[in-house]
């Protein structure tokens, strides 16, 4: 196919089926964003309910409805994927890539996620959505009635298959697709997180993927690991979840982690303070987390022995990332601190996390957390660093690359009211929130009884949900309005790193010509210590490219319609989704692609001629 | 001043457990367990205070002292890092920590030793969707949502389950521990004060889950001797009432109830009823009132959504106040 | 961003060279010895337990060893995870039998049923 | 597509990862199989957590014949050294001789998994069925998932033998040779623990 023959099909073809990273990872900020909505109003339903002591806002079946669907989707479908988007534009931009590793299982993760997503989200118009939590506990979930939790189940397995493809992907493309002298230890630090991240997403992934299958084998085929009338143990389920489920926050965490880096760098306009010790931080994160994840059940009986061995190795965690945070303070301390909009969520974070993070600790502390565990005290600790770490990670990251990715400046004003508003009403949601756990208010309760002195911090509560509410409406006003204010330098921040060095609207070939790194912040050292232009690591020449395809749409439509003969037990809708599955991984595998080429003349005369 | 500097959150702390209910609250413990691990959440906070306030002060001097001003366009100085700076925030941290692990460790083993012990009582609780069982095998009783413990008695909780994971949590008395169905977890508190404890079920267990209350009350060990000997006397030994209402109520009860609800310390598929008159709550959260007592006899799913009672709408009004008033009456301590 | 200058549909042609193919006569010696090697381990653990005469409580901890051996043999000698430039596998294995060590651990004994 | 009629093609040592898409393929394969092994890991920890819990039917000891489960073994180990001699013989430029050998592969995949429905269907007449207890749940998935995983792979190389039968050794088709017998090779891995695991261990203790 060539160059010009793709470019004259239709816009929705083109989508549906591109492997171009940029396009795919804009395709997961969008998806990701729908979602972070639809979370968010699932919040600000519950919310509404918990106003006033046994509200009868919402039935108490809905609410748990809604209780399983926010956590699920907000950590599943909003804030993994917003990240996979960023990961996505940037990561092969910061190493000077064409493309990632492998650009088809690219659109196959996204195209498994949003179907799995999707999935999820029909429960509601089938009966009623899983309610049993996002941590699907058995036995509530291995026997609730209905198809909710199935629909759960696949959903996440779905999802979940979308989200190790990508990982996988990030991990080659990190590893064979640096542009020269670009060594592990001169990559940015999104780029070491996301790596980072990519390896807990390969190591925890799986483990949930057996917890789930054990738990669709178990509802849908009558297996018994759960059915303690057979022998069977609830523990199991527990312990598969969290084996995958504590990494998982630090899969949210590190990439967010990654852009504070930039973007605290950027506009101190100081080299990112020891950055070594940043990566080995990130690392051994990384690493502990996989060897903490029973801290969240110190109370189901694992013995004192199991407690304390946990919690140390819980707390231990504090220590690489307090070095995180002191490296960032470092790294401001004698900068120029510029208040951007990007830069005001990044230093908005910084007291944030640490207050969600010194929770964390005190939760660790085992005989302490026996009091603190399952009540609004956790809330309180995992949304200060989800909503202080990650959630502000993403806005931030969002009004930096904005211009890389869209081509266009976020208004500031509107940004700074946004910002301000969003950090305030997050510290009234959730601040009191701690309290309410200590003074006995469970988590997940559907209401509360008055005249035990909740009434007035759940109030508060509330109150604050609706500031972040409409603080996301101006965020999406913003998206609009600022539309005009277009961004041609290709480097609107005075950028350190090398997706800086491109023309905007960013080529779809990334770079005309591979460039040449010669230090950590690749820019910075040609703007200050060369002749401020990236040297080039290969002549220009034409460029090859992968096709576009539309396989995985069919794959992942496939697995989506072969769910539906699981959930209700039409084997033939069943037998017919994987023959499609089956049908276009053999396509896929038997038909050879090679790719086109864009010719050296085009290249040229998009440079201008030169 | 600096011992009032300590006090400062401390006090913070009572303020905020005067908002909530003395007999809810966590902040406001009544029995070693609870002051143990307040004392341990305490000592975290002080830790953690001291974190904040470390990171904030060095916080607020940056962005004060570095932030660009108007015309400002000097580029800083580059710097790589300082190998000495790594160590010191590397370090104290890790002191800090130590300080909370070892209290931590120790106190884990702590509440996890619940070894009987010669004057302790064991209490056997079994969790059910919506609500809780006692059993105390020591006087072969078995009581329902009202837990009665005799005070400055060591008393060791064994918790079961009997459908779904539930958590049995009496914040002013002790930390939850977990009704596992399959296993059986154990615990231990003591109440040094007579009072009614509040307790809440952590575990999400179903749509009702929010009203799976209950109350561990404790009272003078004399007390408590007669409550465990009045429990056990078999129904058809009680004393019983001729007055026509209560005569009517238990004809009523030995036929729709009984299956369900023991009258004599012997539990069944229902919560046991045997004191059913000496309690403030009905069904764990309503008013007792007689209206609701009616009210859920009519019609429990409507007030706690998938409990295991079935609804009986078919009783007259007058059939209803007959059972109402047989069951206020059923009482094992004033008479 | 093919290599340029290779067609990689174009069958290839040619022999190895010398050195290649006796790199290829070395490897092959080691496959089959180890091959040999691996019958004979699995032999072991089954006659370990098949005969009576081994006590479980050497057998059990025996087999485990005789299993990771083998698994050695595989990943160094079959898949060729000791070659060089193969450092990122090796990593990356490792990780996950360092992951998985822990997991099966808990699965095992952190069930409630024993307190430890 | 200017380049193709310039080049001639000659073998290089590791024509698998001469490409970037092949080193591509083979670092993300290894990675894969690293996630492989905690998936594993957590099968077998869950079999081995439900190992005694066998309610009212049949134990490992009363249900399994060793005999049966090493000749399998056998099968599979000599299943791998055969991949291996493919490999060995795609990197000598012996195309024909990699097809062959993959195709002994195939076969002595099949023979396998012929022995194992075989061997459930014995146990299920055996008493134990996939929901009589936690015990044979968990066997079942744990094995059955080992099984899926040698079908799929019969299926992959049988699909890569027909794709390539005639196109000879190339830069595209050596990667994906190479990746199968990987995968062939792990499969063969699992195999050694579940036999270690849950077989011997199984009888023994
Ligand atoms: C982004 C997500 C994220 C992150 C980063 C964290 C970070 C941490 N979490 Fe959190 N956590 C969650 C998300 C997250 N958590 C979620 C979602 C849940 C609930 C799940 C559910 O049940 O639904 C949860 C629950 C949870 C529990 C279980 C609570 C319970 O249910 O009983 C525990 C217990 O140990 C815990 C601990 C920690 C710790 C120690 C950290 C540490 O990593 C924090 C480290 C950071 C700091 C400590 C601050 C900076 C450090 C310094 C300035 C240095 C000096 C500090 C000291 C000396 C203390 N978390
Ligand atoms: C990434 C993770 C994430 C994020 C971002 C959030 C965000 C929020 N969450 Fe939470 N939450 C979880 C993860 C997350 N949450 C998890 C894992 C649980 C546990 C679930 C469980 O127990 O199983 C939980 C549980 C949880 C509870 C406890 C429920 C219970 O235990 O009963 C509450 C209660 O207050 C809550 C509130 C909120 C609020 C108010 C927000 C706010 O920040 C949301 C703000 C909302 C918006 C910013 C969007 C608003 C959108 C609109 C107004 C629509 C406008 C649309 C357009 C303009 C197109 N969440
Ligand atoms: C099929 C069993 C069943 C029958 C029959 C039954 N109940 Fe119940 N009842 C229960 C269960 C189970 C509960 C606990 C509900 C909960 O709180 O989850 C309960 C709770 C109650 C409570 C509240 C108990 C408390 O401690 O606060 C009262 C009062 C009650 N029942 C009265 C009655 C009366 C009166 C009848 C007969 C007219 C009756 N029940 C018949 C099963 C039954
Ligand atoms: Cu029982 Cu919640
Ligand atoms: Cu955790």
């Amino acid at each position: 196919m060539s160059h010009a023959k793709a470019q004259s099909k239709s816009v929705l073809w083109d989508w549906l089926t591109t492997v171009d990273h940029k396009k795919v990872g804009i395709l997961y900020l969008a998806a990701g964003a729908f979602f972070f909505a639809l979370g968010g109003l699932e919040a600000i339903l519950m919310r509404i309910q918990l106003m006033f002591p046994e509200f009868t806002f919402l039935p108490a079946q809905t609410f748990n409805e809604l209780l399983t669907m926010h956590g699920t989707t907000m950590i599943f479908l909003a804030a993994m994927p917003l990240l996979f988007g960023l990961m996505n534009y940037i990561v092969p931009l910061q190493i000077g890539a064409r493309d990632v590793a492998f650009p088809f299982l690219n659109a196959l993760g996204f195209w498994l996620f949003l179907f799995g997503g999707i999935l999820l989200n029909v429960s509601w118009f089938a009966g009623g959505a899983p309610d049993a939590g996002w941590t699907a506990y058995v036995p509530l979930s291995s026997e609730s009635p209905g198809t909710g939790i199935d629909y759960y189940v696949l959903g996440l397995q779905i999802s979940g298959a979308g989200t190790l493809i990508g990982g996988i992907n990030f991990l080659v493309t990190i590893i064979n697709m640096r542009a020269p002298g670009m060594s592990m230890m001169r990559m940015p630090l999104f780029t070491w997180s996301t790596f980072v991240a990519s390896m807990l997403i390969l190591f925890a992934f799986p483990a949930l993927t057996i917890g789930l299958l054990l738990l669709m084998l178990e509802r849908i085929f009558g297996a018994t690991y759960f059915a303690v009338d057979f022998g069977g143990n609830v523990i199991i389920w527990q312990h598969l979840f969290w084996i995958f489920g504590h990494p998982e926050v630090y899969i949210l965490v590190l990439p967010a982690f990654g852009i504070f880096s930039e973007i605290i760098s950027t506009f101190s306009k100081k080299r990112l303070f020891g950055y070594s010790a940043m990566v080995f931080a990130t690392l051994i994160i990384g690493f502990l987390g996989f060897m903490v994840w029973a801290h969240h059940m110190f109370t189901v009986g694992m013995g004192p022995v199991a407690n304390s061995i946990f919690a140390v190795a819980t707390m231990a965690i504090a220590v690489p990332t307090g070095i995180k945070i002191f490296n960032w303070l470092l790294t401001l301390w004698g900068g120029r601190i510029q208040f951007t909009t990007a830069n005001l969520f990044a230093l908005g974070f910084i007291p944030s996390f640490v207050m969600g993070g010194v929770t964390g600790v005190m939760l660790a502390t085992s005989a302490a957390n026996y009091q603190f565990h399952d009540t609004y005290f956790v809330v309180a600790h995992f949304h200060y660093v989800i909503i202080g770490g990650v959630v502000l990670g993403l806005f931030a990251g969002a009004f930096y690359w904005w211009p890389r990715i869209f081509g266009y400046k976020l208004n500031e004003t509107l940004g700074k009211i946004f910002f301000w508003m969003f950090l305030f009403g997050f510290h009234l949601t959730f601040f009191v929130q701690h309290f309410l756990g200590l003074i006995g208010m469970p988590r997940r309760v559907a209401s509360f009884l008055g005249g035990q002195g909740l009434d007035e911090m759940n109030l508060i509560s509330t109150i604050g949900a609706f500031f972040m509410g409409v603080a996301f409406i101006l965020f999406v006003v913003n998206i609009f309005v600022s539309m005009k204010n277009k961004e041609t330098t290709g480097d609107p921040w005075d950028g350190r790193t090398l997706e800086w060095t491109i023309p905007s609207p960013t080529p779809e070939y990334n770079f005309a010509q591979t460039p040449l790194v010669r230090d950590v912040d690749a820019l910075w050292y040609e703007k200050y210590e060369g002749d401020g232009k990236m040297k080039a690591a290969e002549p220009l020449g034409d460029i090859h490219m992968p096709n576009g395809s539309f396989l995985p749409f069919i794959i992942s439509l496939g697995l989506f319609i072969a769910s539906f003969g699981f959930i209700y037990h039409l084997w033939a809708l069943a037998i017919a989704g994987m023959v499609v599955v089956f049908g276009a991984m053999f396509v896929r595998s038997v038909k050879e692609d090679h790719g086109y080429h864009i010719p050296k003349e085009d290249i040229l005369n998009a440079k201008g001629g030169k | 001043m600096k011992y009032l500097w300590r006090l400062l959150p401390l006090s913070f702390f009572l303020l905020l457990a005067g908002c909530g209910q003395q007999n809810l609250s966590a902040l406001d413990p009544q029995g070693p367990v609870a002051e143990m691990q307040f004392s341990l959440i305490r000592l975290s906070l002080y830790i953690m205070i001291f974190v904040i306030v470390v990171v904030f002060a060095i916080y607020v001097f940056v962005l004060i002292r570095f932030r660009e001003r108007p015309g400002d366009t000097h580029i800083p100085k580059q710097v790589h890092g300082n190998k000495v700076l790594e160590v010191v925030w590397t370090a104290i941290p890790i002191f800090l920590l130590l300080i909370l692990a070892v209290p931590n460790v120790m106190e884990t083993f702590t509440l996890a030793d619940t070894e009987p012990t010669e004057d302790s009582i064991t209490v056997n609780v079994t969790a059910h969707a919506f609500w809780w069982e006692f059993e105390y095998p020591d006087y072969d009783i078995v009581a329902g949502q009202d837990m009665y413990i005799p005070t400055n008695t060591r008393v060791i909780i064994n918790l079961e389950s009997s459908d779904v994971i539930h958590s049995f949590w009496v914040p002013a008395l002790a930390g939850k521990q977990d009704n596992v169905p399959g296993n059986v977890n154990d615990m231990w508190i003591e109440a040094p004060k007579e009072g009614v404890y509040l307790g809440k079920c952590t575990e999400l267990c179903g749509p009702s889950h929010w009203l799976m209350d209950f109350k561990v009350i404790a009272v003078e060990t004399d007390v408590f001797e007669t409550w465990a000997a009045n429990m056990a006397v078999p129904a058809e030994e009680k004393e019983q009432s001729e007055s026509e209402v209560l005569v009517e109520g238990r004809t009523l009860y030995e036929q729709s109830c009984l299956q369900c609800h023991s009258i004599s310390g012997q539990g069944g598929f229902g919560p046991d009823l045997t004191n059913f008159g000496e309690r403030t709550v009905v069904a764990g959260y309503l008013k007792y009132e007689d209206e609701n007592i009616k009210d859920w006899i009519r019609d429990p799913q409507s007030l706690k959504p998938g409990n295991g009672m079935p609804a009986f709408p078919d009783f007259t009004e007058d059939e209803l106040d007959a059972l109402t008033e047989y069951l206020k009456s059923l009482k094992v301590l004033e008479e | 961003m093919a290599d340029h200058g290779m067609d990689p549909t174009a069958p290839l042609k040619g022999e190895p060279t010398k050195k290649v193919k006796r790199k290829l006569a070395r490897e092959t010696r080691t496959q089959v010895i180890s091959f040999v090697l691996m019958i004979f381990l699995t032999s072991l653990a089954f006659i370990s337990i098949a005969s009576d005469a081994i006590p479980a409580s050497f057998a059990m901890p025996f087999i485990l060893l005789l299993a990771t051996i083998q698994v050695v043999l595989q990943l160094y000698v079959f898949m060729h995870l000791n070659e060089r430039g193969n450092g990122w596998a090796n990593v990356m294995i490792w990780s996950a039998v360092i992951i998985a060590i822990p997991t099966v651990a808990s699965l095992m004994l952190l069930l409630g049923i024993v307190k430890w | 597509m200017e380049h193709q009629h310039t080049v001639q093609q000659t073998l290089p040592p590791n024509p698998e990862k001469a490409t970037l898409e092949g080193r591509n393929k083979f670092l993300g394969f290894w990675f894969f199989l690293g996630g492989e092994t905690v998936l594993f890991a957590s099968l077998f920890g869950t079999y081995l957590g439900l190992k005694g819990s066998t309610h009212t039917g049949p134990g490992p000891d009363e249900l399994f014949s060793l005999p049966l489960v090493f000749i399998m073994t056998m099968i599979l180990l000599t299943s791998s050294l055969t991949s291996v001699f493919a490999i060995i013989n795609m990197k000598k430029g012996n195309y024909r001789g990699l097809l062959l050998w993959l195709s002994v592969t195939v076969i002595l995949g099949l023979a396998f998994l012929g022995f194992e429905i075989y061997e459930f269907y014995e146990y299920v007449h055996h008493g134990l069925g996939f929901t009589t207890s936690a015990f044979g749940s968990s066997f079942y998935t744990l094995v059955g998932t080992h099984g899926a995983h040698v079908a799929f792979g019969i299926a992959w190389i049988t699909t890569l033998l027909l794709r390539y039968r005639k196109s000879g050794l190339t830069l595209t088709n050596a990667p994906k040779f190479y990746v199968a017998v990987l995968y062939w090779h792990f499969i063969d891995v699992v195999w050694v623990f579940i036999f270690s695991v849950v077989y011997l261990m199984g009888i023994g203790g």
